[in-house]
């Protein structure tokens, strides 16, 4: 213990730490308010998508004696004034639409003044509204319709009106109004069960219910039509009375609780805290607030950020800052190594034993005078391992092409066996023997992965090709191709990068290319040397795996031994940046 | 121009949607190109559906071997899709019960749900419960202790086969309380956490490289092949 | 013929043979329905153009003065019906069949019946495949091609040929065809895929095939863009991000954990180790070939427990088929109880007596 | 008996194979009889984790599968209503999957309708039915369903729904149980909503191949796993040893009926998981023979060569 004790300062001292004094804690829980913590600076977040608002605030000069946690609030949001006054003309139009009277050409200015503006919230793709959207495409293209056919089919006018009043019952409530309507809808649920269930039950016995559910039809219809009346009327009821308690409650700032935050020992240290409120909608103005609670849970006064803050939506995305730099390096490594290959320098790689075995596999076929099975995988192109099989297709035949050996490409997806007859033909041409090329032996089976497995368990019993290759994605009938082929005695190797399916491939066929060789095995079997060069700039990937894992591992060990060995303040900073390095470089 | 064009089409496609990753308002585009993308495989379906037609008939006019069960082939090909593009037997959906086409084409009870119900599900299940067989030639034909690899390899699947069944709880379950890190659940658990999370890892990282490189030499043209053959 | 020819053929006619009179006999295999009336009604008001249909008897129907009338009283062109059959079980049926008689809305379908078994042949047929290819499973595997391929094909232009290609460029025509509530605006930016759909398809041509490989660049250039970014986003650094962890584990309490330390190594010697065994520049030799080698342990282990966790998948999905042909084909066994209700009697039961008393 | 063993035709293993599935199949099917299942804790942990909850609770119950993989899951989704309809907890039903609600349909009727009459639809559970967006579905009702969710399945508001007044968010839930097959399912519900909100339970049951994927989040994240069939029969376990009074099969005068050890005869819709163990047992006896059994020649061979 004592061992990790010394290490643990040490740590933190190499960490470039300064010396803190320890604190001592005065736990007095009194009744007293805190005091509040004070200079709350709320600022939009640089470089994100609009939806995120940096909060910063000195801590309670009560902490950390008394101090349990910070209270972060917001207020709900409101509609910008534009956005109801164009739902207060949606409304006008949709009543326009309704009234038959109305002539023409009021209501084509009506259409024309508030066209633009609807066309404005179709084109806007606002993620979490997209149904509002959607509604409002939908609006656009009846009422264009409508104004397009000269405003005289009525078919078009009512789709038109039906589409706006759509439009208007989708459009979404800001967050002040959905607690409003929250609380409406809970007061006229009360009113609606108070008078009917009763009713209901002395109208008709107990078992009102089962005869509503069951026997509908049995119920007389003036009994209905006078139940629906008594529906009618509990629900104006309803509606009138939570217009009321809207209207009482008045329009003052409503504050949502964000999150409950304790300080940790770096705040503390610093005097200053800082959250970021997420989730926030790009089109909406928010006020912030925070206050302390103290250990007896009782809450200061509240600080206020002076200004109302809108989050903005920026052209980059600085969240993906670290995923850039990796991607440049990883693509930059690859893309110098194929570089230098191409200068002629010369590259050392490893052997893989698979893909000699190609070789042989397509020697033999030629020697027994049978064909070869090549399968792609059952995914469609739009997968990268399948493009990884074509490309090993194209050294394949090429080879069967140069030994005079048959080639035979079933495939579960159309797009595939265009791609497949594209490359075996530019192989066979390459090869010099472009006669020798039949399309007819590269083949459509079916999309379904178990009809084109049946077909391929039938075909290779039938057919006993002498190789086969399973080069792609496999799930779950690897095993069948793998053992079947296994039964005819054929030369399988087989290459994907579906983990799950590995250990049936590896079980059953001659030669694997695991995961991450099938990808280099296309780049082995052309032979060229600047195709070479992008394993090193794989190998340069890994590098970096293996630099950033260890890097990572010390920091968060040094963080474990901070904590064993009580080092509060230390562990604070080790901690700080563990998170910076699992939140923001590898996120 | 044959070759360079589709190359061309290739780098700006590829660079166009890595660029879009890296700003809020184009990071939809990736979702757009993947619908793009059902769409040419739907139509790619003429291609294929075209491809199986003329093979069968050609079977069938050149009388080959097993040419009958082109037949059959053509023929179940031919019903379905009559059935399902045709919508017949479906009824109206329930929102617009006046409009015939209406209905959704697996609507329950109609004979295209009878094709999948009783003719694709059964045969698809069946192709898939093969396994059961297949699974056990290979662990009785594969799983030999050849080397130090083989014999952690069949030893891990030994201990997860037993570990899941009652025999398993049954045959360790004595051990006391401070041996339970060894009763066979416990040790299959460990076996999942500990050596199954790390190889799985590794593996997933090589193959996240492995694509990314492959991708690159696409992109760059460097790996050309699917782009057949052709003057320049 | 030859002799062990002739005593399978027997063996198989046999088994038919028993099989048919199971069915003859005992019914075995029949399938049963329910009829569900669905009555629609048109309550739009006299002069509106468009419809307005409802369920009648549905909730909603209650407001409507058009659904107080007896439905067969409601003029033809108001109304619209069809039934529908819901999957039954012979429970049902039978305890219907006492209580409501001629009223029985349960009955027996005829191709549901064929259905089960078309179903259980098929069946039959693809696992005569272990034996040995013959005949039976040629049948099965040219329907099954055929069938999938068809189905695939529907589906694909059901749901995405209609609504995503016709839907987007022509909504008008798909509205009042397919798609009564589609009311989106045409969105131009889809003739993109089906201009590269017939540049595809040109190689039906003899001349200018050449141009199907536009779309085929298309598909794999922004495949590659896709798969580049998303794997090292989702696979790469996450994977990273799961590995760095503290070789010195902190319990809940503030101690020392030694087991979990041992497994937090034991993880990060994993990941390296694997790492290594991927490394193409070096030659496995000394020690890199070492470590390469421990990479290769820790491969193997991770095959064996994936292998282990699948086996126990195939062996239920083959228990499932038997169950099948067992229970709704056969009728030999009834765990759940679907035809004789709170009955345990099953003909596997009497068979298991019988022999038990013989 | 070494000869034979070392030429084995392959279809012998594949016909000791049938009769390792069809037999217990036939014989478990004819008698009722099933082998006793002995809970590992993971089972446990979820059986507690719903058990543990005070009657009334908020479950939600996310049913990601469909009919693909029902021969694995739906045993897990039958009990998981059972327990937590038993508990009198209140029960969310919702889906990841398009064919989901009719699998959460399908259990409602099975269970809840056939067995809970007394439960009422809103008040005791809901069908909140299946949205489209996989984890951003997830991503959004972590914070408020209504974003997503404005009705149930059946069109009913929100706002009126007795039992979805009380939730805003999936935070306000007292567990999550996810019965999963791929994707999404409980790979993302962990990352999206308990790595984030670390005061969320969430038990899972999943399909075999998904399972080694998901040990990595025990028990931090996930509290309990069900893994494939085997998982479901321990499960079934310790519910019908809780609550089989209620789950027995009734005799004439509607008492339950017990069995010559004294133990209530569970009716059949209750034990398909410890029903089809009975298989698998024996078959995966069967592989550890074959493992073994052809190592054994392996290695008499290898000593055979060795001599020569």
């Amino acid at each position: 213990m004592k061992v990790a004790r010394v290490i643990g300062v040490f740590c933190v001292m190499g960490a470039a730490l300064a010396v803190f004094s320890t604190r001592t804690v005065h736990a007095q829980a009194t009744g007293d308010r805190p005091k509040p913590p004070w200079d709350l600076v709320a600022k939009d977040r640089p470089w994100d998508k609009g939806e995120k608002i940096d909060l910063r605030w000195k801590l309670s000069p009560d902490d950390p004696d008394t101090i349990a946690f910070y209270r972060v609030y917001r207020s709900l949001a409101t509609k910008p004034a534009e956005q109801v006054e164009f739902e207060d003309r949606l409304e006008v139009l949709v009543d326009l639409f309704e009234d038959l009277d109305v002539p023409p050409e009021q209501l084509r200015a009506a259409i024309e003044e508030l066209l633009p503006r609807l066309r404005a919230a179709a084109a806007s793709e606002h993620g979490r509204h997209c149904e509002y959207h959607h509604h409002a495409r939908r609006a656009v293209g009846a009422v264009e319709r409508y104004l397009a056919a000269g405003m005289e089919n009525w078919e078009l006018n009512r789709r038109a009106g039906k589409a706006l009043s759509t439009l208007e019952n989708a459009i979404p409530l800001s967050e002040v109004q959905r607690e409003n309507e929250e609380l409406e809808t809970s007061e006229e649920r009360k009113a609606k069960m108070h008078l009917t269930e009763p009713v209901l039950e002395e109208l008709f016995g107990r078992q009102w219910k089962e005869m509503w559910e069951e026997r509908a039809d049995e119920i007389p219809a003036d009994v209905r039509m006078w139940l629906y009346g008594r529906r009618i009327a509990a629900e104006a009821e309803a509606e009138a009375r939570a217009r009321a308690t809207a209207a009482a409650r008045g329009d003052a700032v409503r504050w949502k609780l964000v999150v409950e935050l304790e300080p940790k020992a770096l705040d503390v240290h610093t005097g200053e805290m800082t959250y970021t409120v997420e989730m926030l909608d790009r089109f909406q103005e928010y006020s912030f607030k925070v206050s302390a609670v103290n250990r007896a849970q009782v809450e200061s006064d509240a600080v206020t950020a002076a200004a109302r803050v809108q989050p903005v939506r920026q052209i980059y995305d600085g969240a993906r800052f670290a995923l850039m730099v990796i991607v440049f390096v990883i693509c930059g490594a690859v893309m110098f190594f194929i570089q230098m290959a191409r200068s002629g320098r010369p590259l050392k790689v490893r052997t893989i034993a698979g893909l000699s075995a190609v070789d042989e596999a397509v020697g033999r076929a030629t020697e027994m005078g049978r064909s070869i099975l090549f399968v792609a995988g059952i995914q469609d192109m739009n997968d990268i391992q399948t493009i990884a099989g074509i490309t090993v297709l194209s050294r394949v035949s090429k080879l069967a092409a140069e030994y005079d050996a048959r080639v035979e490409v079933p495939t579960a997806r159309s797009l595939v066996m265009t791609a497949a007859r594209e490359t075996v033909q530019a192989a066979y041409l390459e090869a010099g023997r472009p006669d020798a090329y039949r399309r007819d032996d590269i083949y459509y089976v079916t999309d379904e992965q178990f009809g084109f497995v049946a077909y391929l368990q039938g075909m290779m019993v039938r057919e006993k090709p002498a190789a086969c290759f399973y080069m792609g994605t496999f799930f779950a009938e690897s095993l069948i191709l793998a053992e079947t082929g296994n039964s005819i005695g054929a030369i399988q190797i087989a290459g994907t990068a579906m983990p799950a399916q590995l250990p049936f491939f590896v079980a059953a066929c001659d030669y694997t290319l695991i995961g991450e060789e099938f990808f280099a095995a296309s780049a082995y079997l052309s032979g060229e040397a600047h195709q070479l060069g992008s394993l090193k700039g794989q190998d340069v990937g890994k590098l970096i795996v293996g630099i950033m894992v260890v890097a990572g591992v010390i920091v968060a060990t040094a963080l474990s031994i901070a904590v064993l060995a009580d080092h509060t303040v230390g562990a604070a900073y080790l901690e700080a940046i563990v998170e910076y390095i699992r939140k923001v470089i590898l996120t | 121009m044959k070759r360079t064009i589709p190359l061309f089409i290739t780098a700006i496609g590829g660079f166009v949607l890595i660029a879009a990753v890296f700003s809020g308002y184009t990071q939809s585009w990736g979702e757009v190109a993947a619908i793009w993308f059902d769409v040419l495989a739907a139509i790619a379906y003429i291609l294929g559906g075209g491809n199986l037609m003329k093979i069968h008939l050609k079977k069938i006019s050149d009388r080959t071997e097993g040419w009958a069960y082109s037949v059959v082939t053509i023929i179940a090909f031919l019903a379905t899709l009559i059935i399902g593009l045709g919508k017949i037997g479906v009824n109206p959906s329930e929102q617009f019960p006046d409009y015939a086409w209406s209905g959704s084409y697996r609507e329950v009870g109609g004979p295209f749900w009878w094709i999948y119900e009783y003719a694709f599900k059964p045969l698809t299940a069946t192709m898939f419960a093969m396994l059961a067989f297949y699974v056990a030639s290979a662990a009785f034909r594969a799983f030999r202790a050849k080397n130090l690899e083989a014999v952690l390899l069949l030893g891990t699947a030994f201990i997860i086969l037993l570990g899941r069944t009652y025999a398993g709880v049954w045959v360790t379950g004595w051990l006391p309380d401070w041996l339970s890190g060894l009763k066979l659940e416990n040790v299959t658990v460990t076996i999942m956490k500990v050596f199954n999370t790390a190889g799985n890892r590794a593996i997933m990282i090589g193959i996240a490289l492995g694509i990314a490189s492959t991708s690159l030499r696409v992109l760059l043209g460097v790996d050309r092949s699917y782009l057949g053959g052709g003057e320049e | 013929m030859k002799r062990e020819t002739l005593i399978w053929t027997m063996v198989l006619l046999f088994g038919a043979l028993l099989f048919l009179a199971n069915g003859v006999m005992r019914g075995a295999g029949r399938a049963y329905v329910k009829e569900v009336p669905m009555q629609f009604v048109n309550v739009a008001e006299p002069g509106e153009v468009e419809a307005d249909w409802i369920r009648y008897n549905s909730e909603l129907a209650l407001d409507e003065a058009l659904c107080t009338q007896r439905f067969e009283e409601i003029p033809p062109e108001l109304r619209v019906s069809w039934t529908r059959l819901e999957k039954a079980e012979r429970g049902e049926y039978l305890t219907h069949q006492a209580t409501e008689g001629a009223d029985n809305p349960y009955r027996v379908s005829v191709s549901r019946t064929i259905g089960v078994w078309v179903a259980a042949l098929f069946t039959l047929f693809l696992f005569s495949f272990l034996y040995k290819d013959n005949p039976l499973y040629k049948i099965a595997e040219a329907s099954v091609v055929g069938v999938s391929a068809a189905y695939w094909m529907v589906i694909g232009f059901w749901d995405v040929i209609v609504p995503n290609l016709f839907g987007k460029v022509a909504p008008g025509i798909v509205r009042v065809w397919a798609i009564p509530g589609l009311e989106d605006p045409p969105n131009y930016w889809y003739l993109v895929p089906l201009i590269l759909g017939i540049m595809l398809l040109w190689r039906l041509v003899p001349k200018g095939s050449w141009i199907g490989r536009w779309p085929l660049a298309f598909v794999i250039g922004t495949t590659a863009g896709i798969r580049l970014i998303g794997f090292i986003q989702a696979d790469f650094l996450s994977q990273i991000r799961n590995t760095v962890i503290p070789v010195v584990a902190v319990d809940q309490a503030g101690g020392f954990a030694f087991w979990d330390s041992l497994k937090n190594a034991i993880v990060i010697i994993g990941v390296l180790a694997g790492l290594v065994y991927f490394f193409f520049s070096i030659e496995h030799k000394g020690v890199v070939g070492k470590t390469a080698r421990l990479g290769i342990w820790f491969l193997m282990v991770t095959f064996g427990a994936a292998f282990g966790y699948t086996v126990m998948g195939r062996i239920a999905l083959f228990a499932i088929r038997l169950e099948f042909l067992f229970d709704d084909w056969l009728w030999l066994i009834d765990p759940t109880m679907k035809r004789v209700p709170d009955e345990v009697v099953t003909a596997a039961a009497t068979l298991l007596t019988a022999l038990g008393a013989g | 008996m070494y000869e034979f063993f070392k030429t084995l035709d392959r279809r012998w293993i594949f016909l000791m194979m049938f009769l390792a599935v069809a037999v217990p199949i036939l014989i478990i099917g004819a008698t009722g009889r099933t082998f006793p299942e002995e809970p590992t804790s993971l089972a446990r942990a979820v059986f507690h984790a719903i058990e543990d909850l005070p009657e009334g609770s908020k479950v939600l119950l996310s049913y990601d599968y469909d009919p693909a993989s029902e021969g694995e899951l739906s045993p897990m989704a039958t009990m998981f209503a059972y327990h937590c309809a038993a508990k009198r907890h209140r029960m969310y039903f919702m889906a990841l999957w398009p064919v989901g609600p009719q699998m959460v349909d399908d259990t409602i009727e099975n269970v809840l309708k056939k067995d809970f009459p007394e439960l009422e639809y809103g008040k005791d559970y809901v069908n909140l039915g299946y949205k489209s967006g996989y984890e951003g579905v997830i991503k959004v009702i972590i914070t408020d369903f209504t974003e997503l969710y404005t009705t149930d399945t059946r069109g009913t508001p929100w706002g009126t729904i007795p039992m979805c007044q009380e939730v805003s968010s999936v935070q306000d839930m007292d567990l999550l149980v996810n019965v999963s097959a791929g994707y999404a399912g409980t790979k993302e519900w962990v990352q999206y909503a308990v790595t984030p909100y670390p005061k969320l339970t969430m038990v899972a049951g999943c399909t075999g191949v998904q399972a080694p994927l998901l040990y990595p989040y025990i028990p931090q994240q996930l509290q309990g796993l069900l893994g494939a069939i085997k998982g479901a029969a321990e499960y079934e376990a310790l519910v019908t040893e809780c609550y089989g009074a209620r789950m027995a099969r009734r005799d004439a005068e509607g008492n339950p009926m017990v069995d010559d050890d004294g133990m209530y005869v569970i009716r059949g819709k209750y034990t398909e998981g410890i029903r089809r163990m009975g298989p698998q047992l024996v078959a995966h006896l069967l592989m550890i023979l074959l493992i073994i059994v052809g190592n054994v020649i392996y290695f008499v061979e290898r000593r055979k060569e060795g001599r020569r």
